[in-house]
């Protein structure tokens, strides 16, 4: 077995140990906004981890499974910015347990 | 029973499922934009089954080229292709005609809507 | 209730009668009939390497002509009842980073729409998912703004010449072989490159840019309709 | 035409980048068709996929940028570790909270990059961008003063911005 | 080996896919049911490639996914507040 | 690549689908269910690319492709719809 080999075993397993982990983050986070921190950050990392361990072991798919990272980090922030802001506009969908709110404050100081 | 019938069995079942649980609901919803939805996953279904008439375990996807020898029928493939791309647009049009009948009876409720009666 | 109940009976019958009715089915191991002679010679007598383009463009290329006029009728009918609707959307505006991934993604998507479709007889794809991926490309663009599109003609001039260019190539096969959607009027070439399958990439551009020119007049008059009162 | 010039060429380049590797071959026709099709693209969106990515060519701010990439990087492991470390707990420990900071960039697109960048950090979401602020989620607030700590982790990205983009 | 795998996928993925059908036509708020659906048209999407079919499978992720899901949000806007 | 590698790989993608296909089941409100259509979606384009790879075929990767870039839209699509831009 090869130091490659040996390398794209452990990258892959890493990657998958995280996507399980933003599962398992999504289930257990109480609201929306702490379970948006479990659905991009991890699932973003553990996609890249996972899909460079698998180029590693075929390295001519590489440059395909390189565009799809790169979309995937480009747009997954992107979509997540977009449901916390909807989640924080919406009063029946905005969690109660926020200590500090200072978007409330200044939508309130316009009107 | 071996891993491949099984494989080839759970498809099937799949699929039927989706059918039945399709027409259930359109058959005992009552909000007309939920029928739509319960259409689209009949429709979902029955390509599912036409594919799965085509398929054949163990044999590599139709696009041939030097590693590849036995593929599985390329022909219902290339039915479903074309059905799924009508579906969404008879779904579009299911839509748009449920929300015009909602706006002249003012709800979505399907018993309320006296001109889809026939 | 009463409905619930009665509705699943009625499914559950359904299915008892279909599982029935196969009951005697067991794992097929060889093909038979059309699929057959279609794997077995598709390449040759195509030069499509993706079997089923060759199927969905050459042989039953008349199948998807008509398939083709069906979402036409579909997407029209669409269009026109929505314009019953009266102009008067007022969509919140997006927040200035969504606005700016739309300005910036389209150009990327439709490229890879453009990919999907002019390999359509290479790898997997053709006319109507590429047709698709464009016209989210132009959905991209809805999404993130919040004005009326304005002028839409484009799109019914780009839907009309797509469709008479799918039609004038049937009839160029008719003319030179005597056959209606012959694709051997071009030469096949050597299968695997990209110009190969005599006339499919033509027929897989002429689709795709009616599918996404369809779809994407069905968002803009969906975005033109009223919302809610 | 001429101004969007230095856009439409480095799109172009990237177009035909991203043509190569969805392709995968090298093949005479698939590189001419690829010409044709990227040029295309890019005329047709006026270069908006990239900007103006020739100004990257100055050897400073080249190792301006691969500096930000490098530290975004180690951010994004960072924020793995916390995230992993937090929900395999039996109680989740959080102390939710959306606080404001100062954002001076001008540039859209380095305020993008900025607001995506900080998504994807240790503890914190970008809710919202209202002119000169932004607002960010934290999973546990820091301790002591909670503005001038969020205000600081701002800085830190768009300070580094700052020298590409002005 | 490889074939148990699969079969494994295929029935997990199958059962995956029964349960939120009967949830999206159970759930109260059609906004659900229209999330829930857009899961089913991904699992679709697997099934297919599972059964060869790479064809269909990239026609319905490119329909399932967004193009659908939107046209029924759309319709969800334009009917407006009653259920 | 090991069968006992494999079969944790499957189990780890598969364990991390289902907990989130349950979030989306389960969930109380709309966001909680979109932002878990966007894990599983995610996670699904590993399992794409996963299958592909062992059929070893890279045509099979555009798959994996157009499915990462339609579900960032179709998530944002309801990301918009929940705030108002969909009317």
């Amino acid at each position: 077995m090869s130091f490659m080999n040996i390398l794209a075993h452990v990258v892959t397993g890493l990657g998958a140990l995280v996507l399980f982990a933003s599962g398992l983050g999504v289930f257990r986070m109480p609201d929306v906004f702490n379970k948006m921190h479990a659905g991009t950050k991890a699932t973003t990392l553990g996609s890249v981890l996972f899909l460079f361990g698998l180029g590693l072991f075929e390295p001519s798919w590489l440059p395909k499974l390189f565009l799809i990272i790169l979309f995937i980090v480009l747009t997954n922030p992107v979509s997540s910015h977009a449901l916390a802001r909807a989640a924080h506009n919406e009063p029946s969908e905005k969690p109660d347990n926020l200590i500090i709110d200072d978007l409330e404050e200044s939508k309130g100081g316009d009107q | 029973m071996t891993a491949e019938t099984m494989f080839y069995w759970s498809l099937a079942a799949t699929a039927l499922g989706l059918v039945v649980i399709g027409i259930w609901g359109v058959l005992t919803r009552k909000n007309i934009l939920r029928i739509a939805l319960a259409f689209t996953l009949a429709d979902t279904g029955v390509n599912l089954i036409l594919v799965w008439s085509g398929f054949l375990p163990n044999r590599a996807a139709p696009i041939i080229d030097s590693s590849v020898t036995t593929v599985v029928d390329p022909l219902p493939q290339a039915l479903v292709l074309t059905s799924i791309v009508i579906g969404v647009a008879v779904a579009a049009l299911f839509v748009v005609v449920g929300v015009l009948a909602s706006r002249k009876s003012g709800s979505a409720d399907v018993r309320r809507m006296k001109e889809l009666r026939w | 209730m009463i409905r619930t109940i009665v509705g699943l009976v009625i499914v559950l019958a359904l299915s008892a009668i279909v599982i029935s009715s196969v009951s005697d089915y067991s794992v097929p191991s060889e093909l038979i009939g059309a699929g057959l002679n279609y794997t077995e010679q598709g390449v040759d007598d195509t030069g499509s390497v993706n079997l089923v383009t060759a199927v969905v463009v050459a042989y039953r290329g008349l199948d998807t002509l008509g398939e083709v006029v069906v979402l036409f009728s579909a997407s029209t009918a669409v269009v026109l009842i929505l314009t019953l609707i009266p102009i008067g959307a007022n969509p919140t505006p997006p927040s200035s980073i969504v606005a700016f991934t739309a300005g910036i993604l389209p150009g990327a998507i439709v490229l890879f729409g453009i990919y999907v479709i002019t390999h359509g007889h290479l790898s997997p794809g053709g006319g109507f998912p590429g047709g698709a991926v464009v016209a989210s490309a132009f959905l991209l663009v809805m999404l993130g703004s919040n004005t009326i599109p304005g002028k839409t003609k484009f799109l019914t001039s780009i839907e009309s010449l797509a469709g008479l260019t799918f039609g004038l190539l049937g009839f160029w096969g008719m003319l030179t072989l005597g056959q209606f959607l012959n694709n051997l009027v071009l030469p096949a070439g050597s299968p695997g490159r990209i110009l190969s399958a005599g006339i499919i990439p033509l027929i897989s551009l002429a689709i795709g840019a009616k599918v996404a020119s369809e779809l994407s007049g069905v968002f803009a008059s969906y975005r033109k309709a009223g919302g809610e009162e | 035409m001429t101004k969007n010039l230095p856009s439409i060429v480095s799109s172009s380049i990237v177009l035909f980048g991203i043509w190569l590797s969805l392709t995968l071959t090298f093949d005479l026709q698939e590189i001419i068709l690829g010409v044709v099709v990227s040029v295309l693209t890019a005329v047709a969106v006026k270069g908006a996929l990239t900007g103006n990515l020739l100004r990257l060519l100055s050897p400073e701010k080249f190792l301006a940028a691969v500096g930000y990439v490098m530290f975004f990087l180690v951010q994004m492991v960072k924020a793995n570790i916390d995230i992993f470390f937090r929900i395999f707990r039996p109680v989740i420990p959080i102390r939710p909270g959306i606080v404001r900071a100062n954002i001076t960039l001008k540039s859209e697109r380095a305020r993008a990059i900025v607001a995506n960048s900080i998504t994807l950090t240790p503890g914190t979401i970008t809710i919202d961008i209202i002119d000169d602020e932004i607002f960010i989620h934290w999973v546990f607030l820091p301790s002591g003063d909670v503005h001038s700590e969020t205000q600081a982790m701002v800085d830190s990205f768009a300070g580094r911005l700052e020298k590409i983009f002005e | 080996m490889n074939m148990t795998l699969l079969a494994a996928a295929s029935m997990g993925t199958g059962i995956m896919m029964l349960v939120a059908a009967v949830a999206a036509l159970v759930v109260k708020k059609l906004i659900s049911a229209i999330i829930i659906v857009g899961f089913v048209s991904l699992s679709a999407s697997v099934l297919f490639l599972l059964m060869d079919a790479p064809d269909v499978a990239i026609t319905e992720a490119s329909i399932g996914a967004a193009i659908s899901t939107v046209i029924f949000l759309w319709g969800r806007g334009k009917i407006g507040g009653q259920e | 690549m090991s069968n006992t590698f494999l079969i944790i790989l499957f189990v780890l993608i598969g364990g991390g689908l289902f907990l989130s296909f349950l979030r989306l089941i389960l969930g109380r409100k709309a966001t909680d269910r979109a932002v878990a259509l966007d894990t599983t979606t995610l996670i699904t384009t590993g399992f794409l690319v996963l299958v592909a790879f062992l059929q070893g075929r890279s045509m099979l990767l555009d798959v994996a492709l157009v499915y990462s870039v339609l579900s960032f839209l179709g998530v944002l699509a309801i990301a918009r719809y929940l705030d108002g831009g969909l009317r």
